[in-house]
């Protein structure tokens, strides 16, 4: 496998090139900051939570092709899910990275997370991928 | 005399290039982390441990003394490498930030108070920083920082302002490991002499590329690290002027530190052991001897002068690219051959891997100087280093690849 | 399976064992200082050097990746080891010293005050004795000792009176450098618990020669050093229970110890690398897990039993000379193969340096534990220390040796 | 060269069976202690002196032979020296040891003190032989 076919697929560059729900929120009801201390890039989530549901969500960040692309993805996956539902999908993306086995399938709905499933290969940049996701993580803790 | 020949012959004394990445051949920039090691260093590590491994000082087999006397010969050698005046005066660490960290607790505890000043730079290595800023913290103490120019060059009139009577210690360092830039040594201790404060100057990047001496530089302490010198990993080197190295207390207790022990009283050694607690890395220290020897060989102005050559080079090829843009001083005569830099449009990180995947080895990330990112406004650079393998061919090699970087990202726009 | 081919096949694995002194075999019974090392071990170390040398965490290139999976690998082998919960609890270090300095400073100087205690025994190497004696003087806090019985075994009974509630750390030796003491751990453990008190075990001698579960002794710290134990020079351990070593602030600042560094503030990085600032020794690190894979692969019983048997053999053999006194208990069960010893009218020196011109190598003097020497009324011992390669032969030869000692030092006598 | 002939001559080794001078002076007019830090022996020395000559002296040790027999022939070459002779013979001692070098020839009257120059292969032994000299050396400072 090559480097494109692992890390740089079709629909990561995608969401690189063009991130989905870029930007602030002003009255966002959280918002919270990620570190990823081994280089230092930065993200800023804002969150709307209305009712229990994730009624908006947007991203700020300077990060590489893989903590963008995963932070876009994210959101889009995120937008419009209950806390209950969005929280499974967190640990569900996490436990697809985290674990060292095999590759692991996907429910239907989150298939298209399974292109970052390449990033595995790359023990450095997993951080780049969790990114997004700890500092979602973060900002539902006690919600 | 440096001739490309040389690069060749030396090239040849460096087994892991002939390392293969993914079937391309290694080219390695990745220097200002930590240097490769000529089969004479390893020669000396095997030769060690196959013919005289022991433990030292107190021993009285042939061993124990042939294992005493070379450790105790690099102590002499690293003294002559950097024109100290005794051997005393230097102390083997793991690294340079262990280094550092004896001077901030045996020194700085003891001689900064509230409302002292400790005077920086602003592109500091964690290493140079951290310690600092937790001194300042415990003590009430200020740390303040010379900024960097428009020109990327530190901003010397600056330092003027800054280093006043308040100034206790000025802890610089002699070169920056993101953007090479090469700090003089000589206006800044004067500076600090004037005003009578203290003067270290961390030589992580400076020891290993450019000519040495402390008594030229004339500072108080210097502080280095073998990895980055063609040195085992684990050997570090606080050098200290003799009497203040003499008042300070020991940061380590235990072993080999102590003249006499009894459950009254505990007679600390002179110096330089009375800073080397417990075992020492007897086998690096020992192999650190042959790096110090290959470096004398060369001759460091033959090192920098091909540094220097290979930087100007790399940085011609490489402004002629669009969108890019480099960091610190643009004239190579300012800058040690460290080249930090940022394609417009591609983030370090998929830089770096995008690279290794033509076999070269650069960093990207915040090379330990978060602080210095902010200042630039970035968050972190790529970072290409070079050392004395290194080749012209390789650079040509590298701005190709640099090329082929935008195409990996620009993948589907392009088709 | 522990036989004698065994003995010859691990030999094998030795190069030094082929070296002469002044002409004759070298017969190593120096082990309590350092050991020997394996080939498995050297080669780790030129494999790392020849084909992935880089530094660590950060990179993203190749051979940074291969590299940080090698050293952290070794930390999970030491975990496994030592049988600790979790490797983020073990720490590198540059020697067993240095580990206990890391306590005394992170939890020491946090966690003892005025009037409170600390228990060690008599038998501690000066590396854990001075660094309690000078947190006691700094904290006005008094230093406890467990004296040795007339059966030169340590006095449980004398522990069970002075490990109090005044009593914050239990710090002792897992065995004694001088006479192989073996401690009763659970014994002081359970003592130490029962009375609220932290407990500390120097693991130097032990862990090299004894199985060890940190689990099964209740300990609170274990450390010890890699070189007594097949590994490199310059690495050392320190394991800490998960909860303890969170609360610890670092003893080391700089690079790699931090999670973000700004101007204003620095957030500290978590287990276990925020005790393991700037470059690690990364290459030995590599090369002490070659060593643990190796006494893994012996079996840890198996290391025991060997030397005892040696051990009960050469106390037998030593002990029909006239005028000769081995320190400590003098049953072998009760000890590892460390055996100190004074022949009447021999100084150690003496001894020692005679000894070497028949190839063989131990150590004479204090041994670091000059309190000890007070307690036992000698200047020193001479020590002869054993390790898995050592064999029946070496003790009769050595055996023979000492006999002949005393006639070169009554040469003129004789005559 | 071996071991006897360097560094365990027929002149050390008297020395070593039959030290001269040992014991202590009840009524010295200095008395000071030396340690060799890298194996604890320990020395004690006494002296009288009496109109600016050493009248007597006496040393207390247990060390080893190097270390006995260095302090049995100082004790003799000092013993009826004017403070000026005494601290003559300490340098011409020092200097031997210390010399890296060749052998070197001392005065006639210090010859026997050449058998210690063997125990300069052994470096760790030179402490041995130092240490009596660096005890008296101390304790005619500033006499
Ligand atoms: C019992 C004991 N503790 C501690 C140490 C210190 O070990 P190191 O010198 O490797 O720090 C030693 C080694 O001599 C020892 O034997
Ligand atoms: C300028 C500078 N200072 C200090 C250090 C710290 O060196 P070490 O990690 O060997 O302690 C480095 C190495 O990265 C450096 O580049």
């Amino acid at each position: 496998m090559s480097l494109v076919d692992d890390l740089y697929r079709e629909t990561i560059l995608d969401h690189y090139h063009n991130p989905r729900n870029r930007g602030t929120i002003d009255d966002a009801t959280v918002s919270t900051e990620g570190v990823n201390p081994l280089c230092g890039d930065e993200l800023r989530l804002f969150l709307k939570i209305e009712d229990g549901v994730v009624s908006d969500i947007k991203l700020e960040s300077r990060g590489c092709s893989i903590n963008t692309a995963s932070g876009s993805m994210m959101s889009e996956l995120v937008l419009g899910k209950s806390l209950a539902d969005a929280k499974a999908v967190i640990s569900e993306f996490k436990n697809m990275m985290l674990n060292k086995g095999e590759d692991i399938t996907l429910s239907e709905d989150l298939e298209e997370l399974e292109a970052l499933q390449g990033v595995k290969k790359y023990p450095v940049r997993i951080k780049c991928a969790l990114l997004p996701w700890n500092t979602l993580d973060e900002g539902l803790k006690n919600k | 005399m440096k001739n490309w020949n040389d690069t060749k012959s030396i090239r040849k004394d460096f087994p892991i290039l002939e390392r293969k990445i993914d079937g391309k051949p290694l080219i390695y920039f990745d220097n200002a982390a930590t240097s490769q090691k000529p089969v004479q260093v390893i020669n000396a590590l095997t030769n060690y441990y196959e013919n005289y491994n022991s433990n030292i000082h107190r021993g009285l087999h042939t061993m124990s003394e042939e294992a005493t006397l070379a450790y105790e010969g690099t102590r002499e050698k690293i003294a002559r490498f950097i024109d100290a005046p005794s051997e005393r005066e230097v102390i083997f660490t793991r690294n340079a930030t262990e280094a550092i960290n004896i001077v901030v607790e045996s020194w700085g505890k003891h001689n900064i108070g509230a409302g002292d000043e400790i005077v920086i730079t602003s592109m500091e290595h964690h290493s140079n920083f951290v310690p600092w800023q937790k001194l300042c913290e415990d003590k009430g103490a200020r740390l303040v920082y010379i900024e960097i120019g428009a020109d990327g060059n530190l901003d010397y009139a600056m330092a003027e302002r800054l280093i006043t009577n308040k100034t206790k210690i000025v802890a610089v360092t002699q070169m920056s490991n993101v953007m090479g830039t090469v700090v003089d040594l000589k206006i800044l201790g004067k500076l600090a002499r004037l005003n009578g404060a203290k003067f270290l100057v961390d030589g992580a990047q400076g020891v290993p590329h450019l000519p040495t001496s402390v008594r030229e530089i004339d500072c108080d302490f210097l502080v280095f690290s073998m990895h980055k010198m063609l040195g085992p990993t684990g050997v570090g080197v606080l050098w200290g002027k003799e009497e203040l190295l003499d008042l300070m207390p020991p940061m380590l207790y235990g072993g080999d530190m102590i003249s006499s022990v009894t459950r009254e009283k505990t007679t600390v050694n002179e110096l330089p052991w009375k800073f080397e607690a417990g075992t020492p890395n007897i086998a690096d220290v020992i192999a650190s001897g042959a790096a110090i020897d290959y470096l004398q060989n060369l001759g460091m102005q033959n090192v920098r002068a091909h540094e220097l050559e290979l930087t100007r080079y790399a940085m011609d090829a490489m402004l002629k690219l669009p969108s890019m843009k480099i960091y610190g001083p643009q004239n190579p005569e300012l800058k040690g051959g460290v080249i930090s830099f940022n394609y417009e449009g591609i983030h370090p990180h998929d830089m770096g891997q995008i690279l290794n995947e033509s076999g070269i080895a650069i960093r990207a990330g915040h090379h330990c100087c978060q602080p210095l990112m902010k200042t630039l406004g970035v968050m972190g650079t790529a970072r290409a280093s070079f050392y004395i393998y290194n080749t012209i061919e390789e650079i040509d090699f590298f701005v190709d690849a640099l090329i082929k970087a935008e195409k990996v990202l620009n993948y589907v726009a392009c088709r």
